[in-house]
């Protein structure tokens, strides 16, 4: 490897050939501000237009400034990157972005988070001096995602995402020149668009230009309502995530305090996700195997590999890109549907409330999730089975709004019924989670026999595409895992073209799964922060005294009461949903 | 068209339409060339200056000699028509009358080759056009 | 997704174009020229059509519609008006003169008459500098034209149209 | 084969034609037949003559006489007169503006004098939609040298050393970039052809294309053979119909001829050349923009390196140059690089051409030896500045280039002295202002433009220009500031200095050359509210004259704002604050007694 020499700052340094100015900056303590460029390392993930110009930097010699981001090292060189004059464009451009930015700071969204906000106050921006007209769009509020595109940078990252990472294609740069802007086509809303809700432009926006849609307020008001029963449920995501957005480092797990918090909020019932995705996996799981058997008994009809389908971001991928193959896919709801549907059935018979009085609330990673909710198919008569889905984000300014110092709280168990949870249920939360729990319980199922080990090492990673082969006492088989929706169109082409070698996959749309999830505290682009935040995953599986799926008594109970058997009719009408073709 | 299949091809063939352009060549640069205006106002015509300059054309052709034949205007001497005026590079130009082929081949023969004045001559005070 | 709304053989002449193309992504530009020179104009529809075929974001194709100034979405009119803004024809008074039609027509640049008889654009020139300001009326070249002249050559194409004047 | 005794050789550029040059070309031919000289005298459409301002322009081979202002009735003159009768049409001649002198040869006429044609060699001498008169010019013979006499080092160290630079802006050495290009290993590489001229006021590759496209050819597929490319783009503008025919017109010839396609002239050598079109964005003149636009995306640039040489058109090494740059290489390979270099100045070898345009007797096409003067080309080749005004100005560059004043007429036009006069080469626009043009206006149009065709991808050019447009918008409104001169400069520093393409990098050219060279305009404009140009429409005062104003009342009436003031048979007056300078009383006073101050 061929070593470079050059010096930043007046300090010398030596190099891998190759590496650019920023890397070789940040090597050495020295970190150059960016703000369009954002490279999530191992995931093939990066956004590099070299656009913003904030990086800029002066190398001797050079006529121009050099973006920092784009330009490689190259033996000799001598940087600066707080000389007065790159200083001084910095600032220069720094301000010219906000002065054609809404400068309502105070009340925006993402007052506190916003990487144009640190970077004005990183400079020390006490005036914008060159002032003028200001661009104007129309804002587009979706079931899952607000556009305010006025607070559009132009940094391309939710543009990248859209297209080069999740193959969704909704997003791109529109018009030219001042005009110039990130839109779908012809401008049109998201919801007439084949916007999967995937919510990954909005977990890269820099500003306030993509957020989630608000939904704290309804639910604060459903809270302070007597006449209401409100119970909540919270991802397995959630909690590996939330105590970031309260200062806590990344991949601390925060199950305890969350239930703690959500109970000092005034929710009547705690409940976990987790519950549900346990009862997914006795549902898919069990739908897995028939169609296993049935192939293997040699049935031409049936369908493999499966598909999962917790992910409602994924789910309205299929419809819009494949639709033809919507008979794929498992049929089981997502944990959060099946959730809101046994909640407003069995549960609600159990407390004797009204459904109408019941409101379910879900605490996500995810923005889709917000969408997944409000489809007409999770109702019953108008009432849907979950009625408003935070994000983690929206948790935590609920917890703050009602002056709850997350830091200090006890630890707290769930409620029961629908609180308990097995290590299965929580990896749910990672990429390769869903199918590794499928597999514990799918194994134990079809053979008959114990499982001897539970870690499942060769199902996990942060590889966009993964496979393996799981020894099911003789019969192999195989698994494909992809995360991010790009991945996964990669693994649908394959099942079109005929040669797809799996039984079964497992499908998240958001790089890392749901730990990246859109409605998780903001990354910011360090990618360490999802592997923190998945290695917390697993440390709670494994803290966990039941793992398995099958084995959650209150799994079984529920069975017993309500459901009867997996893929009962009852289950069938609960649990279980159908698909539409969007193209 | 057959294709153009080599260098010594190509050179053939630029031989061959080099013809083409010739003329305006000539015309671009004319100092270095021997020049021939033939008098083609209406009295020249009818006394058959064109047929002249077509011999002179063809003949310097057919004769390879590098020459620019142009038509010219009535030059005053409409009892000696056809007239030429011949300049060779580096000489004072002459004027001949009753320029008819034979007229013209000899003046091809002797003029032009050998540097021979030839019978006929005009003598004019001659001016630049 | 807005429905599709095209006449039958006009969604057959985009097909034939982007299969002219061997329905590459690549030749998007391509495609837009020729589709545009069969219509006039791209409007959404027919960006659907050829975001379709092929097999291409609709927003990627929008974008390169909305990028280049050669592609409208608009139908032009029937004689589309074009003032030279080259910086010959502004040193020679350009900018007067498209002023001028501004006024007449009482459009903006990029607008289309009411009675879609004239639309109004600017373009870099046209390499008449020698005739400058140039305005082009469809193929024809109007040189060294000044404001006083622009009711004139208006007038032109109000009653009936001169043949020659027919655009292409 | 006709031998044709006569040639009549019409201009076929896009100038000329717009003034009716076919029809032209289409009487001589139905009349020669009339007269029965069809097969004597041949007519000839030809490419552009450069002398646009004196167009249609017909020409008489071999007689050499040189007809201006030609117009569709002047034909049966021309064949009665000149052809039948051999006398010249006196009053289609060209006449010296200084010296009222009729001039018949080109060559004779200072519009020619100065002018040294390299790339124009063929321009208004052949006809560009016949292949023989190319080759037999010369044509393809320099290709042919390369195949069986040079290696492809060997032919790039002849461009190398003839000196010759990038003629579409920069001035890269071309030489260097194709030993670059050629350097880089891969199976497949492309030669790419900028002919996306998007200089608002220059027009050369479009007349190079449309009269002389064999030359481009040629050249291409020499670069190609040099490189290792079997495969050329020409990315031509959609706004040239003309020169696009007539490219795909050289193409069929040449593929016909065998001068493109499988085993070129008996080599090994293969080449292809297909067209490409652009759809109206200047910024495609950037070279991975126009790989981007060629590739069917938006034509945004992309940081360098990787340079196209390393990665370009789909990923592969490319060489892109432009039109212009092209034509100059058969001319290099058969004349041999020390004639080349024996033409120019030390740094800058061989001719440029220049779209000679604006407040300036001849407007055209020129073409001229690096080395010689602004005055040279101005007022030599240019006959002067029209109807007498004074010189003010020449902008070179083109948006990215800035205005020069009468200190730099004697500087002799290179590369390097137009950079450092604040200017730069550019594509070769060259336009004259005089007295009547306001600089800071000059400098606001050339911003409008650049902010039309901002990409908007980097921050300093998509907002830095819109905010430079708005202070020069007040300052023209005049509502500037002295504090908006100081931004004006400051904010034209970052943006050259952050700017992600070349675009960016110069947008700002026009300002800062006319800050440096006209700051009292700016001034005055400022601080006295002053146009002095008088073009700036907010700085204007209509005043009435008293002695006069005649008191007609006409000018009161017309005012649509009622500032006109006075008794009937005495002078009126105009109220400033309401007058909205529409003009109305100025065009209607018939005394002349309305000034505009």
């Amino acid at each position: 490897m061929e070593m470079i020499n050059l010096t930043i700052d007046n300090k010398s340094l030596v190099v891998k050939k190759g590496t650019t100015l920023l890397e070789a900056a940040s090597s050495i303590g020295i970190d150059v501000p960016t703000l369009c460029h954002m490279h999530l390392h191992d995931m093939n993930i990066e956004n590099k237009p070299g656009g913003c110009r904030v990086c800029v930097v002066e190398v001797k010699g050079r006529r121009n400034l050099a973006p920092a981001c784009c330009t490689e090292v190259a033996d000799g060189m001598e940087i600066s990157t707080h000389s007065m004059r790159a200083v001084n464009a910095r600032r220069t451009i720094v301000e010219l972005i906000l002065s054609d930015h809404p400068a309502d700071c105070l009340i925006c969204a993402k007052s506190g988070k916003c990487d144009l906000q640190n970077i004005a106050h990183h400079l020390g921006i006490r005036e914008i001096h060159y002032q003028g007209e200001q661009s104007h769009y129309r804002e587009d509020t979706s079931p899952a995602i607000i556009r305010e595109i006025d607070k559009c940078i132009l940094c391309r990252r939710c543009e990248t995402m859209c297209n080069e990472v999740q193959t969704v294609g909704v997003l791109s740069t529109i018009n030219r020149g001042f005009e110039a802007v990130v839109s779908p086509a012809f401008e049109m809303n998201l919801d007439h668009s084949s916007c999967t809700y995937c919510g990954q432009c909005v977990a890269v926006c820099p500003t306030a230009a993509l957020t989630e849609v608000d939904e704290t307020g309804a639910v604060i008001r459903a809270l302070s309502d007597p006449t209401k029963t409100v119970i909540v449920q919270t991802a397995p995501a959630v909690r590996a995530a939330l105590g970031e957005e309260f200062g806590m480092e990344a991949g601390s797990l925060v199950t305890g305090k969350m239930a703690a918090a959500l109970r000092r909020l005034g929710f009547d019932h705690v409940f976990d996700t987790d519950f549900a995705a346990d009862l997914t996996i006795m549902e898919e799981g069990t739908e897995l195997l028939g169609r296993l058997n049935k192939y293997l008994a040699g049935d031409k009809e049936v369908k493999l590999p499966i598909l999962t389908s917790c992910c409602p971001a994924w789910v309205k991928f299929f419809e819009h890109h494949f639709p033809g193959m919507k008979d794929i896919p498992s049929t089981a709801r997502s944990p959060q549907q099946m959730f809101g549907a046994i909640a407003k059935t069995y549960l609600a018979e159990k407390m004797a409330v009204k459904r109408e009085d019941l409101v379910v609330v879900s605490i996500m990673p995810c923005v889709a999730k917000k969408y997944e909710s409000s489809r007409d198919e999770f109702a019953v008569d108008g009432n849907p089975d979950v009625d408003y889905a935070l994000t983690t984000r929206e948790l935590a300014q609920i917890i703050n709004l009602a002056n709850i110092d997350f830091k200090s709280l006890p630890d707290e168990e769930f409620d029961n019924p629908m609180g308990e949870s097995t290590g299965a249920s929580v990896i749910f939360g990672t990429t390769g989670g869903v199918i590794e729990a499928a597999v514990r319980t799918a194994y134990e199922v079809q053979t008959g026999k114990t499982l001897e080990r539970l870690d499942f090492e060769e199902l996990r990673g942060m590889e966009g595409l993964r496979k393996a082969t799981i020894d099911f006492d003789g019969l192999p088989i195989n698994i494909g895992i992809a995360h991010g929706l790009g991945n996964a169109r990669k693994l649908l082409e394959e099942i079109k073209a005929g040669n797809s070698e799996f039984h079964a996959i497992e499908i998240m749309s958001c790089p890392g799964g749901c730990i990246g999830g859109g409605g998780q505290p903001y990354h910011h682009g360090d990618v360490e922060i999802l592997k923190k935040r998945q290695k917390a995953i697993y440390a709670e599986d494994k803290n966990k005294s039941i793992r398995k799926s099958h084995e959650n008594p209150y799994i079984k109970k529920l069975y017993d009461e309500f459901l009867g058997e997996p893929m009962s009719e009852k289950a069938h009408h609960l649990l279980h949903t159908e698909y539409f073709d969007r193209s | 068209m057959t294709k153009v299949k080599s260098l010594a091809d190509l050179k053939k063939l630029k031989e061959e339409v080099q013809s083409k352009i010739k003329l305006r060549e000539k015309g671009d640069h004319p100092e270095n060339l021997i020049q021939i205006k033939v008098s083609m106002a209406t009295c020249g015509i009818a006394s058959g200056a064109k047929d002249t300059m077509n011999y002179f054309i063809e003949e310097l052709e057919h004769q390879g000699i590098d020459a620019l034949v142009t038509q010219t205007g009535c030059m005053g001497y409409c009892y000696a028509e056809p007239t030429i005026e011949l300049t060779i590079p580096g000489n004072q130009p002459v004027v001949y009358g009753d320029v008819n082929k034979t007229k013209a081949q000899e003046i091809i023969d002797k003029h032009i080759k050998l540097n021979e004045l030839v019978d006929g001559i005009i003598p004019v005070s001659y001016k630049t056009l | 997704m807005p429905k599709i709304k095209l006449a039958e053989n006009t969604i057959n002449q985009i097909k034939e174009i982007c299969a002219q193309f061997d329905n590459q992504e690549g030749e998007l530009i391509n495609v837009l020229h020729q589709v545009q020179n069969k219509l006039g104009y791209l409007p959404a529809e027919v960006q659907e059509v050829i975001a379709k075929e092929l097999k291409m974001s609709l927003a990627k194709v929008y974008g390169v519609v909305t990028f280049y100034s050669f592609f409208t979405m608009l139908p032009q009119g029937e004689h589309p008006i074009s003032i030279c803004m080259g910086t010959a024809c502004y040193v020679r008074g350009a900018e007067q003169v498209l002023t001028e039609f501004k006024r007449q027509l009482n459009i903006e640049v990029g607008q289309t008459s009411p009675d879609g008889k004239f639309s109004l654009s600017s373009l870099r020139c046209v390499g008449a500098c020698g005739l400058a300001p140039v305005v082009t009326v469809g193929e024809k070249v109007y040189g060294r034209v000044s404001p006083q002249q622009v009711s004139k050559i208006i007038a032109e194409y109000q009653q009936g149209c001169p043949s020659e004047a027919k655009s292409a | 084969m006709t031998d044709y005794k006569m040639h009549l050789l019409v201009c076929g550029g896009t100038g000329c034609k717009a003034s009716q040059s076919e029809q032209i070309k289409n009487n001589f031919k139905n009349q020669l037949q009339e007269v029965g000289l069809e097969n004597d005298v041949q007519v000839i459409h030809t490419g552009c003559f450069g002398f646009c301002e004196q167009g249609p322009i017909v020409k008489v081979q071999p007689d050499n006489t040189f007809y201006v202002s030609v117009t569709p009735d002047d034909t049966r003159e021309i064949i009665n007169e000149h052809i039948v009768k051999g006398r010249q049409v006196d009053h289609l001649l060209y006449t010296d503006p200084n010296t009222k002198v009729q001039i018949t040869e080109s060559k004779n006429m200072d519009f020619y004098k100065k002018q040294v044609r390299i790339a124009l060699r063929n321009c208004g001498f052949i006809n560009p939609e016949n292949i023989e008169e190319y080759i037999g010019n010369d044509g393809y013979s320099a290709l042919g040298k390369c195949l069986e006499e040079l290696t492809p080092e060997s032919a790039i160290k002849m461009i190398m050393d003839s000196g010759l630079r990038g003629r579409g802006g920069g001035g890269f050495p071309t030489g260097l970039k194709w030993d670059i290009t050629r350097k880089v290993e891969n199976e497949q590489k492309y030669v790419v052809c900028n002919a996306d001229e998007g200089d608002p006021g220059a027009f050369m590759d479009r007349s190079i294309l449309e009269g002389d496209p064999h030359t481009v050819i040629e050249a291409m597929a020499i670069c190609g053979y040099c490189i290792g490319a079997n495969k050329g783009l020409v990315y031509i503008r959609a706004e040239y119909p003309l020169a696009i025919q007539r490219l795909k017109t050289a193409l069929t010839q040449a593929r016909e001829y065998g001068l493109l396609g499988e085993n070129i002239l008996g080599s090994d050598f293969s080449f292809e050349i297909e067209i490409r079109y652009g759809a109206g964005a200047f910024v495609c003149g950037e070279e991975t923009a126009l790989i981007h636009s060629m590739e069917g995306k938006r034509g945004e640039p992309t940081f360098k390196p990787p340079f196209p040489s390393q990665e370009g058109y789909l990923g592969k090494p490319t060489n892109v140059n432009n039109v212009e740059t092209f034509a100059n290489i058969p001319p290099i390979i058969t004349k041999g690089a020390d004639w080349f270099s024996s033409i120019g100045t030390e740094k800058s070898k061989g001719t440029k051409v220049f779209a000679l345009a604006g407040k300036i007797n001849n407007v055209g096409l020129i073409e001229v030896p690096m080395g010689i003067t602004l005055r040279e080309v101005i007022y030599d080749i240019g006959g002067g500045i029209k109807n007498g005004k004074e010189f003010k100005s020449v902008q070179t560059g083109g948006p990215s280039g800035g205005c020069l004043t009468n200190d730099f007429l004697d500087t002799p036009i290179d590369y390097d002295n137009l950079l450092a006069a604040g200017s730069m080469m550019g594509s070769g626009g060259m336009i004259v202002m005089d007295e009547d043009d306001c600089m800071v206006s000059i400098a606001k149009f050339y911003l409008e433009f650049t902010l039309d065709e901002s990409c908007g991808k980097c921050t300093p050019c998509r907002i830095g220009n819109k905010r430079l447009y708005e202070i020069l918008e007040k300052i023209t409104d005049g509502k500037g500031t002295p504090e908006d001169l100081t931004k004006l400069r400051m904010l034209s520093h970052v943006i050259k200095d952050s700017s992600l393409c070349g675009l960016g990098q110069t947008s700002p050219n026009p300002i800062l050359s006319t800050l440096d060279n006209f700051m009292h305009e700016y001034e005055a404009h400022v601080n006295d509210g002053k146009c002095p140009a008088g073009q700036c429409k907010a700085l204007l005062q209509y005043v009435i004259t008293d002695e006069k104003c005649t008191g007609c009342t006409l000018c009161f009436r017309n005012c649509p704002v009622g500032a006109i003031s006075g008794e009937k048979r005495n002078p009126h007056y105009i109220d400033q604050s309401l007058c909205i300078k529409c003009g109305a009383c100025y065009d209607k006073c018939k005394f002349d007694a309305i000034k505009i101050a």
